[in-house]
């Protein structure tokens, strides 16, 4: 097997301003990708995956510096230094590439059919009228329904799914020999994730190309990758076969990316974190199983009953549309307990859960908690039940206000909620606080943009805990961090949750996740409920088949997936 | 939590930089900003040193002849101080108004007193350092006399434009609804107006009227009352981002009131719009009260800005005497020059996002 | 997009009445007392009270505002209150010079900034791209009173190469024998900031990530300007040409007075001067209102530059 | 680039096809006003350049010489000037019959014979409220049985026209005869006035509301075309009968005189076929064009270039004489003044500057001396004025060039001292003197807003009176609250000027005659010694007697200083040597009826 590409050493810095030295990304890798496979380049944020990917193209911004050492050899030729004629003649045809935000990598003002057309006219020199005829057939090969039709629509006329499979169209209209996808599938809901995998499966194997597949989920990676490359801090941990990858991982690194994601089927009592692998003797602990569910007979801390909530856009001359985001909704979390709240985007989960802080307005519905509708309450009732009730959001470097330092933010609510007696009672609070969520003392005194985004995270969840809530709504509260801080920010709720008996209503789109940390599960699709039971129960017996879809999108990892034959 | 911390842990001995200071260490990175500052900062202070009496004092006193020409063109023919020099015509015995005049009985007394009060007549120069005006007034000084007027102007016109503006937008972006609607209908009709026409019109009932107060202040008031639209808009929409944003959220989930949501929270997160909106207007204004000096609105009469100067020099080009709107229009150019480059300094510092 | 184009409109009944209300609010409570001017050098109170009695500026306000809507909404804003000549003849016939100053002085100064702003987008952070980022902060520096004054007195006056001042009944003479001066200083004058502005706009665009998507198809980094970016960059530009637009009718105010122009903004000035209030509402409220209809027509014009924009 | 080159020859040609190169050898006059004018309704308007353009599209019954000075009244239309009848009461017109207007579609193709009722028609316009004449006074309780027409048209809410009128007597088809209610002798002048001219009721009564653009008259010239504030064209009137130069007052040691008599003997007038007046407000632009040869004349060259002009001793720069441009340098009869308001009352307070006490009056001969007239006159004027000694300029009858006076010098220590005696002394140590009761002073001067030349004046007066200690403050205020303001004495002290309506020194001494209060007299002047004289002098014909009478007003108004004199402007106009015939005249504003082109030299000097 002949390799279509061979990299070999490659170094990228970026030089950020004329100060301070460049700071490296990629620090001398080398690997190749075979003819007519795929290689997988997996690495958490920051591990320089993309850039090297990006590189292969000369995609990179201007700043970015690559030694002469460096090579990237394709076809006879270094990519890295052949000139840019020779390298856009290269460009869309031998190798093409899928990006992330399908939305706005396309064109917002060319319909997709001329977006597609332009590069067969480009390198296939085909007439305006072949080019359309070829853009057809090809969006009937990615699974555009209608194609005929959909030529000319504009890409925020698709949805996401949709976008994404006009991308691989256009990546592959001039029959590339190595498709690079960057991510391609991380913006989208889980049930797309799976058909985009599938189709770029099916397409490398019927175009008999290569494809350089880049992701942080290892998850996505058993399904389609022939060698996995893992990468951390510009460097590579480990390469070889996805077999070897995932039966018998040598590195610490690549051992902890497998462990740390929740699966399916194992609930240890704590996620095992990355630390766990590098400093210890490279294998696991806390295997132990723990025990989800709940009883009819659990007391109830808050009650749902037929929740609803409509949007009104203004249309027309007066007219007004309405559009329902939450239809009747009605559950109830026990105490002490975790109920997970999952759906695709647009579900409704999280109107749900800003509607039941009264972050939003319910169009109709009660809220009950502990028998007061607090629904019903005036702003000042609700004042008391507000710090009862807390939320952390998804975003950690939105949900801090970037100018107040840490201890501000953490002394602000006990301010507001007069809790502590002085001042300088409430900074001591803070300070134990800030250990307990694992934080230093000194983070006190520092800003938000000091701290990476699991560590925010952490300072959000302090400062929920300065108001001593009994609930906590964790709103995709883990879904923008990578997988080894996911774990650990998991393990932080789950102590929390053990010592301060926190009732937790934990909203994610990642199934796996929501089974792992709640034991009542309920699912949501376009604004309803769907169905909702014990985690375990739902996970084993669904029995609505659109929780039947959700379940069998989930990536299973190498084992499950289907043996090549 | 049973433990008691007797003693929190003293703040760290480097101060953690927040985002005004990264800012700033940003700006210092960048020379062209810097040179910028300290040429703003030195006409501030100017300013300042001319508000307080410090320099150019009696700018007003007439040291040269009129026209006095730049010491560096000393040799050069000043036809218009020629004109004024030695023209007096004989007279006729004056009339003698004794008879009728209700002053009359005190002539003697007069006279004498008059008599005792000595006139200093000071010998006009022929140059001045960069010329004299048309009354043999310094240029230079009346230059930086002149920068009083016009980057008060400019400067307190912005700041009231911002703080108005800024208020206002918070007032639409942040409650939305009819607040929102009824700015909007406000800020619709201050924008359907074209600006020099708003302008003209507040100028012109301005000055009819008194109403806007009298002089600079009536030029500050029209330029904030006609220019507060931009900044309204610019910040109402950072108020509509903000308000959604999860910072606020999780600050009305701890219960944080609208007021301190509104000032506290999202205040110092947009504030540095404000502030680059707040240099670019002085720029504008600083121009603006040039034209509005041209078409005779505002400056009183004993004060002196840029504008009323290059009012003063429009005709002076084709008489040759180029040097009162070379100085005006130079210090203006160089002020704003340096302001502009601020601008686009302060705007990358503040938002490295933007480039 | 009828809908939205009759709700635009229906929109704009509140807006309308704002103007009608400022104007009416600056002109008839706050403005001066124009009967004096009109009443001679010797004049009774009697005759100026027949004059105001005329004018009907003797009556109560609310009345007043009757009349001046009446005025606004059946276009009779009667005459002149100095010259008694009619209000619409007085737009009518001010407005051709001032079209024929700002038309011209529009089109070439976009056609230039645009095209200028592509090339330093394309040189971006070269020393062309500073230096000329530089040439403009300076030039935007430079008062525009100094420009009219320095110019007339290079071209006009030094040089002869045009005319100072004059207009004709010719269309063409005027374009070409007394426009040249204005329309080039006006450009010279507009260009900077526009430049600055659409360089900015492109540059968005550029970091863009469909542009980096083009550039991973093959397109050549030329054709990526001129097609994607440019494209998309017209929208932000087209934004910027709705704002510049309105101006066209009185931005020329200050070329007409030195080049004496019998255009519109000269027509103001003069209006101010001589209180004559009818001109000055009539112009401002016309103007106010063919600012909404140009702001809705580009809001339009956007559904064909922006795909993604909808009428609903 | 193809397409460019063809633009540029398409442009090219075009600029040939342009009509100013066309125009062959008519003899076309162009020139600058520089304020923009308001229309052509005689009856309708007053400001100087509208009224300048009248001057040759009407005639009225009497004109003046072209030539004499002083200034000399001689029939126009009229066969003769009438001796005034019953006491200087009634003065009787015959008219030159077989004058015709000027063509237009409201005489339905008929030719158009001036009449007696044309007369008639056009003086009653002059108090028809819907015309709200700026010049109704001149017939304000003027002509028997006028007032009461008003009247009536106020009771029955029409002005009819029909009503006779007992003052204007048609007595046949050529003869009217004005009877006024009292004697006046300066009566002829008004009728002399450019305004005070026939306009036909046909043409009014068809054009309505659009009077000022349909001019149609007796005089030589017509309006061909009018842009508004832009273009003002002339063209001969087919219809006029043609007049020759009058030289019998020609002086012929005056070198005037000489060239316009040598220039037009033995012509047959008007010779001009197109006159394009261009209104320029801006200075630089109209000196500019003048300068370009775009412009044959211009008039009134702009004080800021003065020196561009003539050198230091009046006289025109080498560089413009070997051109063969001539300047003609004329003093005008106007005055410019700042008025104290002398009335109790200022805006409603106490007018701190007001009354005749002798230390109110001292205040105001102190202000008076520390205005510094002179540095206006030599820096902001560039020495283009004289400074006035009483309120009577040169030109107008009853001006004494040996009257002079040095009650208003400026002189800083006999102001210290008069202010001194007088009790305004810094009582409080601000640094600022205070009022004889220890209140303090500060004296508001409101001046002309949107004039550099009005804000340089004020600068001066601030300036002086900082100097004897007074505090003051100027306010700029927009020309029409300035009238309004000084007509209801809402002002303390204020710029003001007047010019000559008609050469007479009594159109100046009734700005301070006490009934005009409200009206023209600004300063609320009330002395009964002045009334009573100016009341005598309107019975005397001019002679010794009158002019000993306006001698003692003048005193007067020195002593109580009512007024602080400022100047009598003097203008300079500038003509290329093309243009032949020239001669300002001090009243009449314009004289292209009686200039010349030569053609071939104008078109010589344009290449």
């Amino acid at each position: 097997m002949s390799n279509i590409l061979e990299i070999r050493d490659l170094r990228i810095a970026f030089r950020l301003d004329r100060k301070s030295e460049p700071f490296e990304a990629v620090k001398g890798i080398s690997f190749d990708i075979p003819t007519n496979s795929t290689v997988a380049l997996v690495g958490e944020s920051g591990s320089g995956k993309s850039v090297s990917a990006m590189s292969i193209l000369g995609l990179l911004p201007d700043n970015a510096i690559i030694p002469a050492a460096s090579t990237i050899r394709y076809g006879g030729r270094d990519l890295l230094k052949t000139t840019m004629r020779d390298l856009q003649s290269i460009r869309g045809k031998d190798i093409s590439v899928i990006f992330q935000e399908p939305m706005t990598s396309l064109n917002p003002v060319f319909t997709v059919g001329e977006q597609i057309a332009e590069v067969l006219r480009l390198h296939m020199g085909m007439s305006p009228r072949a080019a359309a005829a070829r853009t057809v057939e090809l969006l009937t090969e990615v699974g555009i329904p209608n194609p005929a039709l959909r030529v000319n629509s504009y890409p925020h006329e698709m949805s996401g799914g949709q976008q994404q499979r006009v991308m691989i169209a256009m990546a592959i209209a001039c029959e590339p020999k190595l498709l690079i996808a960057d991510e391609p599938t991380t913006a989208l809901d889980v049930t797309i994730q799976k058909q985009i995998l599938d189709l770029i499966a099916k397409l490398q194997a019927s175009h008999h190309m290569s494809v350089l597949f880049i992701t942080h989920d290892l998850g996505v990676v058993g399904d389609i990758a022939d060698t996995v490359v893992v990468m951390q801090s510009g460097e590579i941990r480990e390469q070889g076969p996805v077999k070897e990858i995932f039966e018998d991982p040598q590195h610490p690194y690549t051992k902890a990316l497998l462990a740390c994601r929740p699966r399916l089927d194992r609930r240890p009592v704590r996620l095992p974190v990355i630390d766990d692998f590098m400093r210890g003797d490279g294998h696991p602990h806390h295997l132990e199983e723990r025990k989800r569910g709940t009883s009819p007979s659990d007391p109830v801390i808050l009650e749902v009953k037929g929740l609803n909530k409509v949007f009104s856009l203004k249309e027309g001359l007066f007219g007004k549309r309405l559009v329902p985001a939450v239809k009747d909704v009605s559950f109830s979390l026990p105490k002490g307990k975790t109920l997970g709240l999952v759906g695709e985007s647009g579900s409704g989960k999280t109107t749900v859960g800003l509607t039941l802080m009264r972050l939003h307005d319910a169009t109709s519905g009660e809220v009950l908690f502990e028998g007061k509708d607090l629904l019903r309450l005036s702003e000042r009732e609700m004042m008391a039940y507000r710090r009862r009730i807390q939320i952390i959001f998804q975003n950690p470097y939105a949900s801090l206000n970037p100018r107040m330092t840490v201890g501000q933010i953490l002394v602000e609510p006990m301010k507001i909620h007069s809790i502590g007696k002085d001042e300088r009672d409430r900074v001591d609070m803070a300070f134990q606080l800030l250990k307990r969520v694992g934080l230093s003392e000194q983070s006190f005194y520092k800003y938000p943009h000091e701290f990476s985004g699991g560590q925010r995270q952490r300072i959000a969840i302090a400062r929920c805990l300065t108001m001593k809530p009994d609930v906590l709504i964790c709103d995709e509260s883990v879904s923008a961090l990578d997988v080894s801080v996911q774990a650990q920010v998991l393990n932080l709720l789950q102590d929390l949750q053990d010592e301060y008996g926190l009732s937790y209503i934990f909203i994610s789109h990642d199934l796996a996740v929501v089974k792992y940390i709640s034991d009542r599960v309920m699912v949501m699709s376009e604004g309803a409920l769907v169905e909702m039971a014990d985690s375990d129960e739902i996970y084993r017996h669904p029995r609505e088949e659109y929780t039947r879809k959700l379940l069998s999108s989930i990536p299973k990892g190498y084992e499950l997936a289907p043996q090549p034959s | 939590m049973s433990a008691v911390l007797t003693h929190p842990p003293a703040p760290p001995a480097q101060e953690s930089p927040g985002l005004w200071t990264l800012a700033w260490r940003r700006l210092r990175q960048d020379t062209v900003g810097m040179v910028s500052l300290a040429v703003v900062a030195f006409f501030l202070a100017m300013m300042l040193a001319s508000f307080t009496g410090l320099i150019a004092k009696d700018w007003a006193r007439e040291r040269g002849v009129s026209y006095a020409n730049p010491s560096f063109l000393a040799g050069n023919e000043n036809l218009e101080a020629k004109a004024m020099a030695g023209k007096q015509a004989a007279k006729a015995p004056p009339v003698d108004l004794s008879d009728i005049d209700p002053l009359a009985p005190r002539y003697k007394e007069w006279e004498e007193r008059a008599a005792k009060i000595a006139v200093t007549e000071t010998k006009r120069a022929e140059t001045l350092p960069f010329g004299g005006d048309k009354w043999g007034r310094d240029v230079i000084l009346k230059t930086i006399k002149g920068s009083e007027v016009s980057i008060f102007v400019g400067l307190s016109g912005a700041l009231l434009a911002v703080v108005i503006g800024t208020f206002l937008g918070a007032m639409a972006g942040y409650w939305g609804g009819k607040v929102n609607d009824v700015l909007e209908w406000f800020y619709n009709v201050f924008t359907s107006i074209p600006y020099i026409l708003l302008i003209l019109a507040f100028a012109a009932v301005a000055q009819a009227t008194g109403k806007f107060g009298k002089g600079i202040l009536s030029i500050v008031l029209i330029l904030s009352l006609t220019g507060w639209t931009g900044i309204y808009r610019l910040i109402r929409a950072e108020y509509i981002k903000h308000s959604n944003r999860e910072y606020v959220k999780a600050a009305q989930a701890i219960g944080a009131t609208n007021l301190s949501r509104m000032f506290h929270h999202i205040l110092p997160n947009v504030s540095h719009v404000s502030l680059v909106q707040l240099s670019q207007y002085t720029v504008g204004f600083i121009k603006a009260e040039v034209i509005l000096s041209f078409l005779g609105f505002g400056v009183p009469v004993d004060q002196v800005s840029w504008g009323t100067m290059l009012a003063e020099a429009q005709n002076e080009l084709v008489i040759g005497k180029w040097w009162q709107l070379f100085a005006a229009g130079a210090s203006m150019a160089v002020l704003v020059t340096a302001f502009s480059l601020l601008t686009d300094s302060l705007r990358d510092a503040l938002d490295p996002k933007l480039k | 997009m009828t809908a939205y184009v009759i709700r635009r409109l229906w929109q704009m009944i509140p807006t309308i009445f704002g103007v009608i209300l400022l104007v009416f609010f600056l002109f008839n409570w706050v403005g001066g007392d124009p009967a004096m001017v009109l009443a001679g050098k010797i004049s009774n109170k009697e005759q100026i009270e027949n004059i105001r009695h005329q004018l009907g500026i003797d009556q109560s306000y609310v009345y007043q505002l009757w009349v001046f809507v009446k005025q606004v909404f059946t276009f009779d804003f009667g005459r002149s209150w100095s010259t008694n000549e009619e209000v619409s003849h007085i737009l009518l016939t001010r407005v051709g010079p001032t079209l024929t100053i700002m038309v011209p002085c529009l089109i070439i100064e976009t056609a230039l900034a645009v095209g200028l702003a592509i090339g330093v987008a394309y040189v971006r952070g070269t020393l062309t791209d500073r230096m000329t980022m530089m040439i403009c902060t300076v030039a935007m520096s430079i008062s525009f009173l100094v420009y009219i004054i320095f110019f007339q007195w290079l071209f006009g006056f030094i040089l002869g190469w045009f005319p100072v001042q004059g207009w004709s009944e010719s269309f063409w003479r005027n374009l070409f024998y007394y426009a040249p001066l204005p329309i080039m200083l006006a450009i010279f004058v507009g260009l900077a900031p526009e430049l600055r502005l659409y360089r900015s706009f492109i540059l968005d665009e550029v970091n863009q990530d469909y542009v980096r998507t083009a550039r991973a198809k093959g397109v050549a980094e030329k054709k990526v300007m001129m097609k994607h970016v440019l494209r998309n960059a017209l929208i932000p530009i087209l934004t910027n040409l709705g704002i510049l637009l309105p101006g066209i009718f009185v931005g020329s105010f200050l070329l007409e007075v030195f080049f004496s122009i019998p255009g519109l903004g000269r027509e103001i000035i003069t209006a101010v001067n001589r209180s004559d209030f009818p001109v000055i509402k009539a112009v401002t409220v016309y103007l106010a209102v063919f600012t909404m209809i140009i702001n809705l027509a580009v809001d339009v014009l956007y559904k064909v530059v922006d795909p993604r924009v909808s009428f609903k | 680039m193809k397409k460019l080159r063809l633009f540029a020859i398409l442009a090219a040609t075009l600029i040939a096809l342009s009509p100013a190169h066309g125009a062959a050898e008519k003899k076309v006059l162009r020139m600058a006003f520089r304020a923009i004018e308001t229309g052509f309704d005689p009856q309708r308007i007053d400001d100087r350049y509208s009224v300048g353009i009248c001057e040759n599209l009407f005639e009225g019954l009497l004109t003046y010489d072209y030539l004499a000075r002083p200034v000399k009244l001689v029939p126009l239309v009229a066969e003769a000037i009438p001796e005034p009848e019953e006491d200087g009461s009634r003065y009787t017109f015959r008219i030159k019959p077989g004058i015709l207007f000027a063509d237009d579609p409201a005489f339905k193709g008929v030719k158009r014979e001036l009449t007696a009722r044309d007369f008639e028609y056009s003086i009653k316009r002059f108090r028809d409220p819907k015309n709200r004449s700026p010049y109704g006074w001149l017939f304000e309780n003027k002509i028997v049985g006028l007032d009461e027409l008003v009247e009536r048209a106020k009771k029955i809410g029409r002005f009819d026209y029909d009503w006779k009128v007992e003052g204007l007597e048609v007595r046949d088809r050529y003869t009217i005869s004005f009877k006024l209610k009292s004697p006046d002798y300066n009566f002829l002048y008004v009728l002399a006035m450019p305004n005070v001219v026939p306009v036909a009721r046909e043409v009014i009564e068809a054009y309505g509301a659009d009077t000022h653009a349909h001019p149609v008259g007796t005089g030589p010239f017509v309006l061909k075309e009018w842009v508004r504030a832009s273009k003002i064209v002339l063209e001969r009137n087919p219809n006029h009968r043609g007049y020759e130069l009058d030289t019998r007052y020609a002086d012929m040691t005056d070198e005037w005189d000489r060239h316009v008599v040598e220039a037009l003997r033995g012509k047959r007038l008007p010779l001009l076929d197109r006159v394009e007046i261009y209104p320029i407000e801006s200075e630089q632009p109209r000196f500019l064009a003048f300068f370009n040869k775009e412009h044959d004349i211009i008039d009134e060259t702009p004080f800021a270039f003065l020196n561009q002009v003539v050198s230091p001793d009046g006289t025109l720069l080498p560089r413009l004489a070997k051109q063969g441009i001539h300047i003609f340098r004329e003093e005008q009869p106007e005055i410019t003044y700042i008025a104290f308001n002398t009335g109790p009352k200022a805006e409603g307070r106490d007018n701190p500057v007001g009354g005749y006490t002798p230390d109110r009056v001292a205040l105001r001969r102190a202000m008076a001396m520390s205005y510094d007239v002179e540095s206006e006159i030599a820096v902001i004027r560039k020495g283009q004025a004289l400074p006035a000694q009483t309120p009577v300029p040169p030109g107008i009858v009853g001006y004494d060039p040996t009257f002079h006076s040095d009650a208003q010098a400026h002189d800083v220590p006999r102001a210290k001292a008069l202010l001194d005696m007088f009790g305004y002394v810094d009582r409080d140590g601000d640094g600022w003197r205070d009022q004889p009761d220890g209140s303090p002073l500060t004296v508001e001067l409101k001046y002309q807003a949107n004039g550099e030349e009005y804000r340089q004046l004020a600068e001066l007066w601030v300036k002086g009176l900082s100097e004897i200690g007074i505090r003051s403050e100027a306010q700029a205020v927009i020309f029409s609250d300035l009238l309004k303001d000084k007509k209801v004495s809402n002002y303390v002290v204020a710029q003001s000027a007047w010019i000559a309506d008609y050469p007479d020194a009594q159109n100046f001494l009734q700005l301070l005659y006490g009934p005009n209060t409200g009206e023209s007299n600004e300063a609320e002047f009330k002395l009964p010694e002045y009334d009573r004289l100016y009341e005598k002098s309107l019975t005397v014909p001019d002679g010794e007697e009158r002019n000993r009478l306006y001698r003692e007003m003048d005193r007067l108004m020195l002593a109580y200083a009512p007024w602080r004199l400022g100047v009598h402007r003097i203008y300079n106009h500038l003509q290329y040597p093309w243009v032949l015939g020239y001669k300002k005249h001090p009243i009449l504003y314009t004289n292209f009826k009686w200039l010349d082109i030569d053609v071939a030299a104008q078109k010589a000097a344009m290449k």
